[in-house]
């Protein structure tokens, strides 16, 4: 005769151990994945060769800045209505941003970078550069960070902000920030030009974000001005660009302890 | 309290009631694996003709197939089907040779057909079509068109398998009436869904 | 030492036993891989308590959230995807392994009095494809983006947008965790398939001498119903299923529409509907409650039988209502897809269709009921947990006329009345069912009883839990209460809203419950009070072979002479009659 | 000894299911338990509601006094006395309960409920047709503007900042559709016909003061009508998971009195002017 005994846990104990194995080499069910995607070839990655040491006494700048020419296009007004915070913030509506023009035409949030020309690898910052959702937008709208460096993303707000990225290089990601205090220490693996960043919750919300694989990176301020320090004489191309207006290349010379001047001017599409 | 004790009728080869009508198990098993088969091919095709139904360029069937050479296929598989009848017959009256033989003729059949599918989907992939496009219309029609003569063929391959299967031990003795007879109801099955299907992606 | 215990005790038996049905000898053979029905029963029993530690751990996880919002830990990714496994494992993986795998593997063949299951190897090999099933689904936890997000229906475009090849993204669960989901859906349903395809064999082939159809035992008519269902509507769910997989590996479009655009990023899908996959889903869906509940009714009948000293009330009347039951079921899966956007004409014939069903239904109640008209009821915990699922069944079916009926559904599609209503249904009546059969035959499995004390405490623990949670559920669905919500903030959901931190505390009784039981049930494996064959003076077949019962079951098999039922009547007491008495 | 342990469990069990029972219908009179209502149809599906609580209430109350009374009376003393039913009472007991199911639930379904389901889904000549697109995790409303015309929705043209609704600028019809953001603004009394659209998954409109709900099908356009009754601002939540976001995918409806819609509507600019 047969008893059926505890024995026949057997099975049982084998989904067990492939638990414990499986338990080991993850993080758990998190939101989107944030594994560094390994470096692919071209432009990407990090770049080879030798570690790069500016001499000081050599480096010249680049500067200058982005002007606009034509009638602005109107700003999109977006009702905020369905977020009571949100609203509260912005009775009126919340503007979308994309074109921030100064009187003279001075054109903000244009990321310029040098394209070409950059050889060698740069040390990586050690410091994060900071997103913040604030009053229901991204701040800043624009910014730039090295590849491989740490995005720390944080809610200041009192409602549930969704951070979704929408990378073609990189790995996406796409996790909540559900109340005021939440951060997330994201990295951005390959070198690319521009992630577009995006709030599922608040469809008015964007931040781009220009991952470069050296420090010659800057942002136009409200002036519409830039700078790109501390650069090794040499012939570079400089790109601008302009999430509504697109994108200019321009070719220059920083000669030893010189400043390249360098302006661009967009116009209506 | 324990009434194991069991009266004198019980008899080794009558231990159990007769099955459903006299139906053998294997039979009747064959048969609910045909029933739950045909109602997933039946979903397959109902999700056909619900796209069908709601698409707005369906390809007109006859720029993408010759007709005649579908229904030389179609009589290719049903010629078959009559072989596996004569197969079942002969394997009925004893006759193992002739059982043998037309078992393998059905197979042979059978391969014929996959050949020609094989052959049009050649030709279908080669102007064009793929599971998610399809250069006369509607995409969803190479999608459907793939997947469900794919999910039909790999039926005809497994069943020329165990016709080979069936055919050699119908020769040794080993398969009697019964064997070759199962092996026929599947067989019959499968051509029996292609007439759905030919129907359906030919004919309508 | 229990074990080898164990061991040498089936080897003494062994012995002891005269004559040999040629079955192994060897321990992995007889206890691993063993191909007796009684053996693999008991696998799918444990191999289901285990799972419902994480199906149950999973449920007061999110219970905690929705009670004290922020207290659980849990992220909104973390939430989906936790109501979706939870769904998908209680299910599957734990209802349908111990009510329809086990329970229905140890009886069948010994209620219809077979030796075994017709295809004894097959029965094995349908467990052990169980066994890479569960893994596999409790590992897509694991995977990059968590565990499928898409609810356990898994409706596409959510589930179909995996983010692989060209198709975008639809959400961070969309990506490997809901392949492996529905890898292990596929196992699942080949293992349950061809369970089921074993269930008809044993039952119509196998019985024992005697034994027509209307002799059988209610258990067995709803084990063969259910199983009849689940044959004719699962290849819809495989076919649903081979499509999605297609559509989220190899870019076909069968659920994905024209011109989609998800995050911004527009999909190169044509021509796809997503509605068709609710109904191949539901096709399936709907008739697997009945696979389901169904069988926990046969149980309760035989175990209300046994424990009332009367046979079941119209046994006849049963059995049609079973049959017209599984047709009608197979005809009204509409009534899920309400509000779904089918054609409003259709709406109205699945619910009028759908409320036919309440029919045979108030047959299988009044007949549940009126056997204990002039019956002697024992109050055993098996007993206890039969009488429970009659108010179960009762509650849960009245819930579903306000389902059935369109209009109504408006205002409770998708809201916690669906929730309390499904949980009645397939959580309580069948996990009722269950507890009522693994008391019952708890000592034909390993000859010895269950602990009749700690039996009690699990029950009343287990009703007043799951009765109190799922039926203020419903209440909570009457205020609007929208499921698979991470939290809420609308004003006219805040009465229900109140109800919150009650029901989670009732989830709390509920499954700290079920700890005595699985105390009770290894311990009572061992140390439970030792049991004779007949322990509950029942009269159907099982309880006619010795205990424990002999591989084969029979040393001879029994010849059935009568009903299932031969409790006397009128006023001779305790006198009955056992299934193969002579006449 | 068994006879009373067996009576302490009936009457243990029997006033448990008693308690419950009394509870729960204590329960309807008690609890605020259903939001309050404001549209036409909506106090048609009230009226369903209610027949029905009356029938399965009836149902359930008697079932379980029946169980309880069993437990007691026949709870583990005596011996059972059962004698076999008469082939005629045991019809009674069958079909009974088939007529009395059949004739409850199905008069309910085409007297109450049927009139109630051709309004939700009958579209009147004279409605304010509204346009409802979803999308992860938003509501977008739109208005036909002057032409009471729809311009065409184009995927390629989708911008989530800038263009939400995919409208072409080109497009005459689309010029001046009025778009607004989480929010839907109706007059009250007047009959809406909404077309319901999904840019990406499954949503569901969903509005249980108005007691409406009806899913947003991708590649469909579905269908619903509601007639408000009372001004107010009524949540809309999302009835059908769309991803993570799913509970926080609100709006509002507006429903305010005809003079305010009219000059909320005046108040509006066309999309592209």
């Amino acid at each position: 005769m047969i008893r059926v005994s505890a024995l026949s846990t057997a099975p049982l104990l084998l989904v067990l151990a492939l638990l414990g194995s499986g338990c080991g080499g993850s993080d758990g069910a998190s939101g989107g994945g944030n594994k560094p995607a390994g470096g692919p070839g071209g432009d990407a990655g990090q770049p080879t060769g030798p570690d790069m040491k500016i001499d000081a006494g050599t480096a010249g700048s680049i500067s200058g800045a982005v002007k606009f020419e034509g009638t602005p296009p109107t700003e999109r007004v977006n009702s905020a209505e369905a977020d009571a915070y949100c609203h509260g913030k912005h009775p009126d509506g919340i503007k979308s941003e994309s074109s921030v023009i100064g009187a003279g035409g001075e054109l903000a949030n244009v990321f310029v970078w040098i394209k070409k020309g950059i050889t060698g690898k740069f040390p990586l910052p050690s410091e994060p550069v900071t997103l913040r959702q604030t009053g229901c937008r991204y701040e800043p709208h624009v910014l730039g960070l090295r590849n491989g460096q740490e995005l720390l993303i944080r809610n200041e707000d009192e409602t549930m902000h969704n951070v979704h990225s929408l990378p073609k290089a990189n790995e996406e990601f796409n996790f909540a920030q559900t109340k005021k205090g939440d951060e997330a220490k994201k990295k951005l693996s390959a070198q690319e030009v521009m992630v577009k960043f995006k709030c599922d919750a608040h469809g008015w919300m964007s931040a781009w974000v220009g991952v470069v694989n050296h420090p010659y990176f800057a942002v136009t301020g409200a002036d519409g001005k830039f700078e790109l320090k501390n650069v090794p004489p040499g012939e570079y191309e400089v790109e601008a660009w302009h999430e509504k207006f697109g994108k200019q290349q321009q070719a220059l010379k920083v000669e030893t302890k010189g400043d390249a001047k360098l302006s661009f001017t967009f116009k209506e599409n | 309290m324990n009434s194991t004790a069991v009266t004198g009728h019980e008899a080794a080869t009558h231990e159990s009631e007769p099955g459903f009508y006299g139906t053998s198990w294997q039979k009747l098993m064959m048969w609910w694996f045909i029933i739950g088969d045909a109602i997933l091919f039946g979903s397959f095709l109902a999700a056909y003709g619900f796209s069908r139904i709601s698409a707005v360029n369906w390809p007109d069937r006859t720029q993408m197939f010759s007709l005649n050479f579908i229904t030389v296929m179609t009589f290719t598989l049903i010629t078959s089907s009559a072989t596996m009848a004569t197969a079942v017959a002969a394997s009925r009256r004893g006759d193992r040779k002739a059982a043998f033989n037309f078992t393998m003729a059905t197979a042979v059949g059978g391969l014929a057909f996959l050949g020609m599918q094989a052959y049009e989907w050649y030709h279908l992939i080669h102007n064009g079509a793929r599971m998610d496009t399809n250069p006369w219309g509607a995409p969803a029609f190479g999608a459907y068109f793939f997947a469900i003569t794919g999910f039909h063929g790999s039926h005809v391959a497994s069943g020329v398998l165990i016709l080979l299967i069936t055919a050699w031990n119908a020769k040794r003795g080993k398969s009697g009436p019964e064997g070759v007879e199962l092996t026929g109801l599947y067989w019959h099955f499968v051509d029996l869904v292609w007439v759905f299907v030919f129907g359906c992606f030919y004919l309508i | 030492m229990a074990i080898a215990q164990a061991v040498e005790t089936g080897k003494a038996g062994h012995q002891a036993h005269g004559r040999d049905h040629g079955h192994p000898a060897g321990f992995i053979r007889k206890y691993i891989f063993s191909t007796d029905h009684k053996v693999i029963g008991v696998q799918y029993l444990l191999m289901a308590m285990l799972m419902s530690v994480v199906g149950l751990g999973l449920s007061l996880w999110f219970r905690v959230q929705l009670a004290w919002p922020g207290k659980a830990a849990m992220t909104p990714e973390q939430y989906v995807a936790i109501v979706t496994m939870h769904g998908t494992i209680m299910i599957f993986f734990v209802v349908s392994l111990a009510l329809s795998s086990g329970l229905g593997n140890f009886s069948i063949p010994l209620q219809v009095g077979a030796r075994d299951m017709a295809y004894p190897f097959l029965n094995m090999l349908s467990f052990w494809i169980i066994v890479p099933a569960s893994a596999i689904m409790i590992l897509s936890f694991f995977v990059e983006g968590g565990a499928a997000a898409g609810g356990w229906t898994a409706y596409p475009p959510l589930s179909a947008l995996s983010g692989f090849g060209k198709v975008p993204r639809g959400s961070p669960g969309s990506g490997m965790g809901q392949t492996l989901w529905l890898l292990a859906m596929a196992l699942f349903i080949v293992s349950f398939t061809m369970g089921g395809l074993n269930y008809v064999a044993t039952i119509l082939n196998l019985r024992a001498r005697g034994m027509s159809l209307m002799r059988m035992p209610l258990t067995v008519w709803t084990y063969f119903v259910a199983a009849l269902l689940g044959l004719l509507s699962f290849p819809a769910l495989t076919a649903a299923a081979i499509m999605l997989l297609l559509d989220r590996h190899l870019g076909t479009s069968f659920f994905l529409p024209s011109g989609l655009v998800v995050s911004g990023q527009q999909a190169a899908n044509v021509g796809g509907t997503p509605l068709l996959f609710q109904h191949l889903f539901w096709f399936l869906g709907h008739p697997e409650v009945y696979v389901l509940v169904l069988p926990a009714i046969g149980i309760a009948f035989d175990v209300i039988a046994a424990f009332s000293r009367r046979p079941p009330h119209g046994y006849k009347t049963s059995v049609w209502a079973l049959l017209i039951i599984a047709f009608l079921g197979m005809i009204v899966w509409g009534h899920h897809m309400f509000t779904s956007g089918m054609n409003p004409f259709l709406g109205k014939y699945f619910s009028i269709a759908t409320l036919l069903i309440t029919a045979p239904f108030a047959v299988l109640g009044v007949n549940l009921l009126a056997s204990l008209w002039r019956a002697r009821i024992r109050f055993t915990t098996s007993m206890l947990f039969a009488l429970g699922l009659i108010s179960a069944v009762g509650t849960g079916g009245i819930g579903g006329l306000f389902l059935a009926t369109a209009t109504a559904d408006l205002h409770f599609h998708d809201t916690y009345f669906v929730v309390g209503h499904f949980h009645l249904m397939i959580g309580v009546v069948t996990m009722t069912g269950t507890f009522a059969g693994i008391y019952y035959w708890f000592p034909k499995m390993f000859g010895r009883h269950m602990n009749e004390t700690l039996g009690k405490l699990h029950f009343w623990g287990t009703f007043i839990g799951a009765f109190a949670l799922f039926v203020i559920q419903h209440f909570q669905g009457f205020g609007g209460m929208t499921r698979r919500y991470f939290e809420y903030s609308a004003d006219y959901v805040q009465p229900a809203l109140a109800l919150n931190p009650a029901v989670t505390w009732f989830a709390f009784l509920a499954v700290g419950a079920q700890i005595p039981f699985f105390f009770n049930f290894f311990w009572s494996m061992f140390k439970g009070k030792k049991a004779e064959a007949n322990p509950w003076e029942a009269t159907t077949l099982e309880w006619t072979t010795a205990t424990p019962v002999p591989h084969g079951n029979w040393e001879r098999l029994p010849v059935v002479s009568g009903k299932p039922y031969g409790y006397a009547e009128g006023a001779n007491g305790d006198a009955h009659r056992m299934q193969n008495a002579e006449a | 000894m068994r006879s009373q342990r067996g009576a302490v469990s009936a009457w243990l069990l029997s006033s448990l299911l008693i308690l419950a029972t009394i509870l729960t219908v204590g329960a309807f009179f008690v609890l605020k338990w259903r939001p309050e209502v404001a549209s036409e149809h909506g106090r048609g599906v009230d009226r369903m509601i209610t027949y029905i609580i009356f029938a399965a209430g009836f149902i359930f109350v008697v079932g379980h006094l029946v169980l309880s009374t069993f437990l007691v009376k026949f709870g583990g003393k005596g011996t059972a006395a059962y004698k076999p039913m008469t082939h005629k009472t045991e019809m009674l007991f069958t079909i009974g309960p088939v007529v009395f199911m059949v004739a409850v639930s199905e008069l309910g379904v085409l007297a109450i409920g049927g009139p109630v389901w051709n309004q939700v889904y009958t579209h009147k000549p004279d409605d304010l047709v509204v346009d409802i697109t979803a999308k992860q995790y938003e509501w977008i409303s739109r208005y036909p503007g002057k032409d009471g015309k729809f311009g065409r929705k184009r995927p390629d043209l989708f911008d989530d900042q800038e263009n939400p609704l995919g409208l072409d600028r080109k497009d005459p019809d689309a010029k001046d559709d009025i778009v607004v953001r989480g929010a839907v603004y109706l007059p009250v009394g007047k009959g809406a016909w909404f077309n319901i659209q999904s840019w990406d998954v499954l949503h569901s409109f969903n509005v249980p003061v108005l007691r409406a709900k009806q899913d947003a099908v991708p590649g469909l356009t579905t269908h619903t009508r509601i007639v408000p009754t009372a001004v107010g601002r009524y949540e809309i939540s999302c009835a059908e998971i769309c991803g993570p976001g799913h509970y926080r995918m609100r709006g509002f409806v507006n429903v305010k009195s005809e003079a305010d819609f009219a000059k909320w509507l005046k108040s509006q600019v066309g999309w592209f002017e």
